[in-house]
């Protein structure tokens, strides 16, 4: 993965990530989002999580924008007039922001691991092939793969969430529906309007 | 608890001090049922202490423990008696004339409601005298000095209703506070230095060779300032100098108080109290030196004023305030004697001496011009009497032979003799002090004369005066009494069957003779010739007729150094103390309250900044701050 | 079950009782006799009771709490029996004083102060100590806030301020309290036990000068609640605007709480805590305080009220000096006069409060000549001023004079330290007692009576307990070894004999 | 039968109730109530009869639930809790029911059951994942109970406040995760204590995760610079769901809290005197923004909100007396202490707040005016209950308090302990305003007497006797908490 | 070449920008997206860190997992709060923050 592909992907996403925050029509910034995710996506790729790339392109650019695309167009809401722009606001927002970036970056750098590079983070994936093949032997697709040097990242993601995280995901779904509840108890049309 | 045993000889100083306390109680609490009968059980309460008093004349010295007061392991305050020859003395002088006043009051007061409560006030008066007089200690002496205080105030204040006698009880028991002030301090240092005993035998103990001996060569500025403090608390009882402000008010209370309080007993309890102390003072030289130069100025100054005054009643108590001045220079000579001159002292005192005969004069005088002022239709000027020679005859010889005595006609009268002890011990232990006392002997010659013709001689001058007649008998028979006495304490041998303390009469140098007996003769004649026939005062002194305006001074001292501080210290303490502790505090933390209500002001951005600055607050905290504090 | 829980408890119950609608007056004055006379009991029986042991009588105790050992320990010695008996004394009076036309609350307010003052002075163990003083917070806040005199707003910014306050003072002593309690654990189990603390610190006193700083924050703690100088401004309009039984109660009884806390806590645990220099000036410095300042603050007053809530502000410099003396006899000369001034002041008030019903001003200016038409009640005045000025025959004077003499126990040297100079002009504050208290007692009751207004005496049945006071004024001024033998020698001697 | 299918069985209650909804409109709001209430107490009688011991999980969970005494008691604080709220939505429904659209109330009665699970799994939680999914479990539950009466424009405009702000937080808490795994290399406690144990893991990453971490608990637990959304949200969200937030949502906060300071505070961590710094300075200023703003509150149910910030203030303090081990209770133990002294207060002082509202009152002060008239025994049981919230002693609330002091004393944090006093001293004034108002009567106050219904007088009075009885006899309770000392704190020592 | 404080600088702005644009924004619905922003800029890290942290050959599932729950949770988080944002809407007519300004003091 070469570093220029990694430089336009980060640009993308810093670029449309700031587009969002800027732009005035809501619809153009929740476009910006999605491109942004896009960009995002492509970063994780880049760090060898394909599941979790596309669940982002999926979940985030896909289901998600178009539910705000969606609200936006719903609630016909305008572009915001620059009549009233709260200058303290904005200033603050710039404080805030500058000062936790480089927050942020002073610590990163002071991560052990801050100077390592994808290579000489190398997986070894046929290492790990046999290991999983001598450890458990109902799962010899993955064994398999890794010992062809394939990092099958879907079927790894599937045995942890399945296998680790099962009570997790149970949990998850009762999250989910109290979510869809939630949804439909805050906005189902009442007879009269709210006080 | 039981209290601890008592010996039997402590029996009869046990009744004699618990009887009139109890007749005072019962008084308090039974006035209802009692009615009349209280001032009957007051009289014979006072009789029974004459008698047991004359019993206590031959018993033997003794110093039984009475009460128990104040008892923790070996430490002890309790009221122990001390029964010698100067308080046998006292104690008669004590009972006998607080009888007679009794039954004078008796007729006095008959048509005063409040009469019930009068002779309850005078039931606890004896009860707290004889506690002066009976103390072993200087903790018991103080107790009941403060209890006479209290009866004084009470017998002053006896016609509350009257505006005058309210202020007068009031600046008496004031004064008297003050004065105690000063004798609790001198009390705590004499107990300080003698190692926790102040009774009195304990105190000779400590000046003979116990810890108070070195200490008087050490630190002499310690046993004056100890001796000065043991005085004030006499200066507040007897009047003396500073604190004098309170006896010519206190003639408000009834006449036959001022006859028993403010002549006899109460006022001399301060002297009493002085001779009782007396190896105190003479452990000081400049303590006595500065004792006696008061008694003289006190003297001087009251015989001055006492020869511009009016009220009958006013020139007795002036007159009262010299003699009592007299005796407190008598102290304080006998102190330079026997300290400055090492002269060994007598076996008498003679200020006790004169204490023992003025007590009789005095009080006979004053029960005589309260005759008089009942007689006259309670009319106390001077100048609204006269001629009453005809009207009141037996009042007239009994005044006569009182003031005569008081003015000291040599040889016949017992206040020649005790008087002319005093001006020997002056003669010998300080010149200038034995010339003020002449000077005053003579004016006290000059204002009695001037007092006696006004009243006596001449024409009625109004008609109340012109109808007196005689006092009832139950009023004339103590004046009779008390005139027998004062004849009587002139012979040697009467006083001493009552153990007056009289001093041998080492032969004095003439001149004390002579110029006592000058200093007669001309203040005499002078005031006869002066006032004869004079319908209004010749002389009118201002200054002296305001009693050197000290009442003015010291009421503008208490307004300044008293009322207006108060109320300055009231709005300083209000505006810092308060102000600092309490409603400094408020303040802070109101403002700081209103201040962080901002943070919740509503608006959602602000939330998400404040948030957002939370946490970068937290981390910078953590992050980068308390690692370099090393926390 | 000992008996002292019965004192504490009986109280809580009828308080419990009235507000479940039983008669109040009969309730409260059946337990406030039934309480007098266990009290008296105790009394006569305390020698017998406590004649073997050194520590508590009439002890019993229940397990509360395991690791901070707390328990609700209940014993009195010598010192915690006489201030219950001073509680009994004037919770009847207060109680039985209380007008039929008053509202049920007066009495349950009363009671539970009096409970909170049983409790603190008759439990063993500091957790409860503190925490039954402050039973009687809202009760007294209710009534000064509600039935205090004077328009509402005073009334209220009164109660307001009297409760923060005391509330503060409370928590720094808490603080004052647990720090003590740490020290004192050492390495073991932190216990609030009084005395499994004096036995370690008899064990291993600790460091002088942290002792002197423990001290002086119990100090400020209890001096709070005690009204000590500068942090007194709460006390003088609390009792002159509080109705009378809870000023009765407040500061008769339960002012006296922060001064036994200390004698029970601070002097036994910390024995050279007052004794080191910084502590012992800045002690004097407040106490004088305490005499000087509000001695002519007192003086400055136009009301009877503000005088006599002064004053008993005032009263409370002679037993801090007692405190500051630390000797044996001046210790006890605090109790005595603790006590003394706790039934004086009660008696004041409740004669205040009576007068103000019937006149409707205490104002020097508006009144005058009562005590032509009421002479019962000029006597009991008497009694009341008269004990409060220190007149011997009466009971505040022994307590004086024992604080007195106990500072001048430095046998034989004869230079004065700041304890003596103290006294001295303490002795000046008495001078200064007797001008306010005389001059109100004349403005009152002597000269002329003004127009129309006259007191007539109060019925005998109101009178009673304001006898009883006065009586007790007088038997223990004639005699205060009556109390001071119930005083066994174990109140920490800390200076000299 | 474990404590696992106690947790299970009440979420799948919770979605059987939503059903229900569904499928039978008909259903009335009393047997709804009854069915959910009738649940959680049978699930707290089972909860008690179960036996406890660890290995009695299912295998599955072994790795990310346990049971010590930390997680049994916030268990059975999490059940107590709900059913409390659930009673008191049961009081509330005929007034709640104006509010919510078409007046149906089901969701009232099943969403807590889910959030109660919710809360029971954040208890046990042994590592950031199970705290995580927990949390978020409960904190989306509670957006929408916040928001749910919506057709009163407050509740919308608190839902909408809570909303934003606790997204923030939960980005906020995600990011601290990432760095805490990305500095230790671990997201179980026991991994991060490893790493924190051995010296050469570097210092910095590791203080900036467990910042961003706390700074995401301290908003849910309304610590000091993260409260501002408590006063609006306690004040717009009906009366159930603000004490569900207060009392609930806090002590599931504080478990998590425990959890993360033990880990922190392992012995030899690198990050202990860093976090104590923050736990101090962060628990005195939450005292001081919690109490001295109240002294201006008119609205009684935004005072409740400062007062549970100022305990939430003092809470934080008595976590941060970790290293004593002078109390037999740990720091944990305190803080469950606390909390157990903290439920029954707020909760009378929010039951009576209802009943007042229910019966027309409104929520200021001077709508308590006269309630001393009106029904004694509320004002009685309402004055034990502010009495115990400002910390009189006699009361559950100066037990708690003592702890705290004596925690802080033992470590000599004056700084704090001043804090503490002051917000204890303001605190007599803004709880007595409302005891001042019930006692004075006069004439605006409405006067006729307040109808209460058996269950309500006997649940006021259990709860104010319980009060008490936490104050004077508080034994039992620190026996139960301190149990098994060497399990409670097995991680931090 | 491409370091893992690359990654983490990444993120650290996307989150920076994120909280700028909450605090910025007066749209409650940008202000959402933003939050959104700031939740996958977590999930970058927490993938970074997953993937330079070799367990026995393979990144670390577990972290990724926990990006996994985070986006579901963000799902139903982005579902209620336009569900709200919707009521919102329909009581206020507007998205505005100034409309949510009556509890306050």
């Amino acid at each position: 993965m070469p570093s220029l592909l990694f430089y336009l992907f980060a640009l993308i996403t810093l670029g449309f990530g700031l587009m969002v925050v800027l732009a005035r029509n809501p619809v153009t910034s929740a476009l910006s989002l999605a491109m942004s995710f896009v960009g995002l996506a492509a970063l994780f790729i880049s760090l060898d999580a394909f599941f979790i790339g596309t669940i982002q392109i999926l979940v985030y650019a896909g289901a998600v924008m178009v539910l705000f695309l969606f609200i936006i167009m719903l609630l016909d809401i305008k572009a915001e007039s620059d009549r009233k722009t709260n200058v303290a606001a904005i200033v603050g927002a710039i404080v805030l922001g500058s000062v936790l970036a480089v927050q942020i970056a002073t610590v990163s750098a002071a991560h052990h691991q801050s100077d390592l590079t994808l290579n000489e983070a190398a997986l070894n994936l046929v290492a790990a092939g046999n290991q999983m093949a001598a450890t458990d032997k109902d799962l010899p697709t993955i064994s398999k793969d890794l010992k062809a040097g394939i990092l099958p990242d879907t079927k790894l993601m599937g045995l942890a969430l399945f296998k680790q995280y099962g009570f997790h995901l149970q949990v998850m779904g009762l999250l989910l529906m109290v979510g869809t509840v939630g949804v439909v108890v805050l906005s189902k049309r009442d007879k009269e309007v709210a006080r | 608890m039981t209290p601890p045993a008592q010996d039997t000889t402590a029996s009869l100083p046990t009744l004699l001090l618990m009887l009139p306390f109890l007749t005072a109680l019962s008084i308090l609490l039974g006035h209802k049922l009692l009615k009349g009968a209280s001032v009957v059980l007051s009289i014979a309460s006072a009789a029974i202490c004459f008698v047991i008093s004359l019993m206590l004349l031959d018993a033997r010295d003794s110093a039984p423990m009475l009460l128990p007061f104040i008892e923790i392991g070996k430490f002890r305050i309790g009221l122990d008696a001390m029964i010698d020859q100067q308080s046998r003395g006292m104690m008669f002088i004590v009972t006998s004339i607080g009888l007679l006043v009794h039954l004078f009051s008796l007729g006095y007061m008959k048509e005063d409601e409040g009469k019930v409560r009068f002779f309850g006030s005078l039931s606890l008066f004896m009860f707290s005298m004889t506690g002066i007089v009976l103390a072993g200690n200087l903790f018991m002496m103080f107790i009941f000095w403060e209890l006479v205080g209290l009866s004084s105030y009470l017998l002053i204040g006896h016609w509350f209703e009257k505006p005058s006698a309210a202020e007068a009880c009031k600046k008496a028991f004031l004064t008297n506070r003050i004065g105690d002030f000063g004798f609790m301090i001198g009390i705590l240092m004499l107990f300080m230095a003698n190692h926790g005993d102040v009774s009195f035998s304990g105190l000779k103990g400590g000046f003979a060779e116990g810890p108070l001996h070195e200490m008087t060569q050490t630190h002499t500025l310690f046993m004056t300032l100890a001796a000065l403090g043991i005085f004030m608390g006499a200066v507040g009882k007897s009047a003396q100098f500073p604190l004098h402000v309170w006896l010519p008010d206190a003639m408000e209370g009834p006449t036959p108080v001022s006859a028993l309080i403010h002549a006899a007993t109460m006022v001399a309890a301060g002297v009493f109290m002085l001779v009782r102390c007396s190896f105190v003072i003479e452990a000081s030289p400049d303590a006595a030196t500065i004792i006696a130069w008061i008694g003289g100025l006190t003297a001087l100054m009251a015989a001055l004023m006492a020869t511009q005054q009016n009220d009958i009643k006013r020139v007795l108590a002036y007159s009262t305030l010299s003699q009592l001045g007299y005796m407190v220079m008598a102290v304080g000579l006998l102190a330079i004697q026997v300290s400055v001159n090492h002269h060994e002292a007598g076996p008498g005192h003679p200020a006790m001496f004169h204490l023992y005969t003025h007590a009789f004069f005095k009080a006979m005088l004053f029960l005589g011009s309260g005759a008089i002022i009942y007689a006259c239709h309670h009319e106390q000027d001077i100048w609204k009497m006269g001629g009453l020679m005809k009207h009141m005859p037996v009042t007239f010889v009994t005044f006569a032979i009182g003031t005569a005595s008081l003015m000291g006609v040599p040889f016949i009268t017992s206040g020649f003799w005790s008087k002319e002890s005093i001006l020997g011990v002056g003669f010998e232990a300080c010149r200038p002090l034995f010339w003020i006392g002449v000077a005053t002997a003579m004016l006290t010659a000059f204002y009695m004369t001037r007092m006696f013709v006004i009243t006596f001689l001449g024409k009625p001058r109004t008609e109340s005066a012109h109808h007196a007649i005689e006092a009832p008998i139950i009023m004339v028979l103590p004046l009779v009494v008390l005139a027998a006495l004062t004849v009587l304490s002139t012979f040697e041998s009467f006083n001493r069957l009552l153990a007056a303390m009289i001093p041998n009469h080492a032969e004095d140098h003439p001149t004390v003779m002579i110029a006592s007996i000058a200093a007669l003769i001309i203040g005499s004649s002078v005031g006869f010739l002066l006032y004869r026939g004079k319908n209004s005062d010749p002389l009118n002194i201002k200054l002296f007729a305001n009693k050197f305006y000290f009442d003015e001074i010291y009421a503008v001292i208490v307004k300044v150094l008293q009322d207006q501080l108060a109320w300055i210290v009231n709005g300083l303490e209000r505006m810092f103390v308060d102000g600092i502790v309490a409603r400094l505090p408020a303040f802070i933390a109101m403002r700081i309250g209103s201040a962080a209500r901002i943070l919740t002001g509503g608006h959602l951005q602000a939330y998400t900044f404040l948030l957002g600055a939370g946490v970068l607050m937290v981390i910078y905290l953590v992050v980068f701050v308390l690692p370099q504090l090393g926390h | 079950m000992s008996p002292l829980e019965i004192v504490i408890l009986l109280p809580l119950l009828a308080a419990l009782a009235i507000w479940l609608g039983a008669p109040a007056r009969a309730t409260s004055v059946g337990a406030a006799v039934v309480n007098l006379v266990i009290t008296l009991g105790l009394v006569f029986s305390f020698k017998a009771a406590s004649a073997g042991k050194a520590g508590f009588a009439f002890e019993s105790a229940r397990i509360v709490l395991d690791n901070p050992a707390i328990t609700f320990g209940v014993g009195a010695d010598g010192v915690a029996l006489i201030l219950t008996l001073l509680t009994a004394l004037v919770t009847f009076a207060a109680v039985w004083q209380i007008g039929d036309d008053k509202p049920a609350i007066y009495h349950i307010a009363s009671l539970l102060i009096a409970a909170g003052a049983l409790g603190a002075f008759l439990s063993t163990d500091v957790f409860f100590l503190y925490a039954f003083h402050e039973l009687a917070l809202i009760p007294t806040f209710l009534m000064i806030g509600l039935y205090g005199h004077g328009e509402p707003e005073h009334r209220k910014a009164v109660a307001w301020k009297t409760t923060i306050y005391l509330g503060a003072g409370s928590l720094i002593l808490l603080a004052g309290l647990v720090w003590l309690v740490l020290e004192f654990s050492g390495g073991g189990k932190l216990t609030f036990d009084l005395q499994a603390l004096r036995a370690q610190a008899a064990l291993t006193p600790l460091p002088i000068e942290k002792q002197a700083q423990i001290f002086f924050v119990l100090l400020l703690g209890f001096g709070t609640l005690v009204s000590l100088f500068p942090l007194h401004s709460w006390a003088a309009p609390a009792y002159a605007t509080a109705p009378t039984p809870v000023a009765m109660l407040h500061s008769g009884v339960l002012k006296k709480f922060g001064l036994y806390g200390l004698l029970r806590i601070a002097l036994p645990l910390l024995p050279q805590g007052a004794q080191v220099a910084w502590v012992q000036e800045a002690l004097l410095f407040m106490l004088l305080g305490n005499i000087l300042v509000m001695g002519l603050v007192t003086i400055n007053q136009k009301r009877l009220d503000d005088v006599l809530a002064n004053s008993s502000v005032m009263h409370m410099g002679y037993i801090f000096l007692g405190l500051a003396a630390g000797t044996e006899i001046a210790l006890r000369g605090a109790v005595l006069l603790m006590f003394a001034h706790g039934i004086s002041i009660a008696l004041l008030f409740a004669l205040a409060g009576r007068m103000r019903n019937q006149l409707g001003t205490l104002e020097f200016s508006k009144l005058g000549g009562l005590g032509e038409h009421a002479p019962a009640f000029t006597v009991l005045f008497a009694f009341g001023a008269f004990a409060s000025i220190g007149l011997p025959g009466l009971a505040n004077f022994a307590g004086e004079l024992m604080v007195f003499v106990g500072s001048f126990m430095n046998y034989g040297s004869t230079s004065f330290g700041p304890l003596q100079w103290a006294v001295i002009v303490s002795l000046w504050g008495v001078v200064m007692s007797a001008v306010y208290m005389l001059r109100a007692y004349r403005s009152l009751f002597h000269g002329s009576a003004m127009s129309g207004l006259f007191m007539r005496d109060p019925s005998f049945s109101q009178r009673l307990p304001l006898i009883l006071l006065a009586a007790v004024l007088l038997i223990v001024g004639c005699c205060p070894w009556l109390l001071l033998n119930l005083i066994k020698s174990d109140l920490a001697a800390v200076v000299a004999p | 039968m474990s404590v696992f299918s106690i947790e299970v069985g009440l979420a799948i209650l919770g979605l059987f109730l939503l059903a229900l909804e569904a499928f039978m409109p008909a259903i009335t709001r009393r047997t709804l109530a009854a069915i959910s209430m009738g649940g959680v107490a049978l699930a707290f009688l089972l909860f008690l009869l179960v036996n406890k011991s660890a290995t009695q999980m299912p295998e599955f969970l072994q790795a990310y639930q346990q049971l010590d005494t930390l997680a049994i008691f916030y268990k059975g604080f999490s059940l107590l809790i709900t059913f409390l709220v659930l009673w008191l939505t049961s009081q509330c429904a005929g007034y709640l029911s104006k509010y919510t659209v078409d007046g149906r109330l089901s969701e009232m009665f099943s969403l807590p059951l889910i959030v109660c699970a919710g809360m029971m799994w954040m208890a046990g939680a042994k590592d950031l994942v199970t705290v995580f999914v927990s949390l978020e479990l409960v904190t989306v539950s509670f957006y929408v109970l916040v928001a749910f009466a919506r057709k009163s424009a407050l509740a919308l405009e608190a839902g909408v406040k809570y909303l934003i702000l606790g997204a923030l937080s939960t980005g906020i808490l995600v990011y601290g995760i990432a760095w805490v795994y990305g500095a230790t290399g671990s997201l179980t406690f026991e991994g991060i204590a490893k790493a924190l144990a051995n010296p050469e893991t570097v210092k910095l990453p590791v203080l900036l995760g467990a910042a961003l971490l706390l700074a995401g608990l301290g908003f849910k637990v309304a610590a000091a610079p993260f409260q501002m959304w408590v006063p609006d949200v306690y004040q717009g969200a009906p009366i159930p769901v603000t004490t569900f937030l207060s009392v609930g949502s806090k002590a599931a906060g504080f478990v998590i809290l425990t959890r993360v300071i033990d880990t922190f505070f392992i012995q030899g961590s690198l990050i202990a005197s860093e976090v104590h710094g923050l736990l101090l300075i962060g628990g005195a200023l939450t005292v001081l923004l919690g109490s001295l703003p109240a002294i201006f509150q008119t609205s009684v149910k935004r005072l409740l909100a400062y007062s549970s910030i100022s305990h939430a203030g003092y809470l934080l303090l008595a976590l941060s007396a970790h290293g004593s081990t002078r109390l037999d209770l740990s720091a944990g133990g305190v803080v469950a202490f606390y909390l157990a002294t903290y439920l029954p207060m707020t909760v009378l002082g929010f039951l009576v707040l209802a009943i007042l509202r229910i019966n027309g009152g409104g929520e200021d002060v001077t709508d308590f005016r006269g309630l001393a008239k009106r029904s004694p025994l509320l004002a009685f049981v309402m004055t034990v209950a502010l009495a115990s919230l400002a910390g009189l002693p006699l009361t559950a609330g100066f037990m708690g308090k003592l702890f705290v002091f004596l925690g802080l004393v033992d470590q000599t944090a004056w700084g704090a302990l001043a804090a503490a006093v002051v917000g204890a001293a303001a605190g007599f004034y803004y709880y007595f305003k409302t005891i001042l108002a019930m006692y004075t009567s006069d004439s605006s106050s409405s006067s006729q007497p307040i109808p209460l219904n058996l269950w309500t007088k006997a649940g006021a009075v259990a709860l104010a006797i319980s009060i008490v009885v936490l104050g004077v006899y508080p034994r039992p309770l620190q026996s139960m908490l301190m149990e098994s000392p060497a399990t409670a704190s097995a991680a931090a020592h | 070449m491409i370091t893992l404080s690359h990654y983490l600088v990444v993120s650290g702005i996307l989150f920076a920008l994120g909280l700028a644009g909450v605090v910025a924004r007066r749209n409650i619905i940008i202000i959402y997206m933003c939050l959104e922003m700031m939740l996958s800029a977590a999930n970058l890290t927490l993938v970074a860190f997953s993937r330079f942290h070799v367990l026995a050959g393979l990144p670390d599932y577990s972290a990724q997992a926990l990006v996994f729950f985070t986006i579901t949770v963000a799902a139903a988080e982005v579902a209620v709060g336009l569900a709200i944002i919707v009521a919102l809407y329909r009581s206020k007519q507007s998205v505005e923050v100034e409309s949510v300004t009556k509890l306050q003091g």
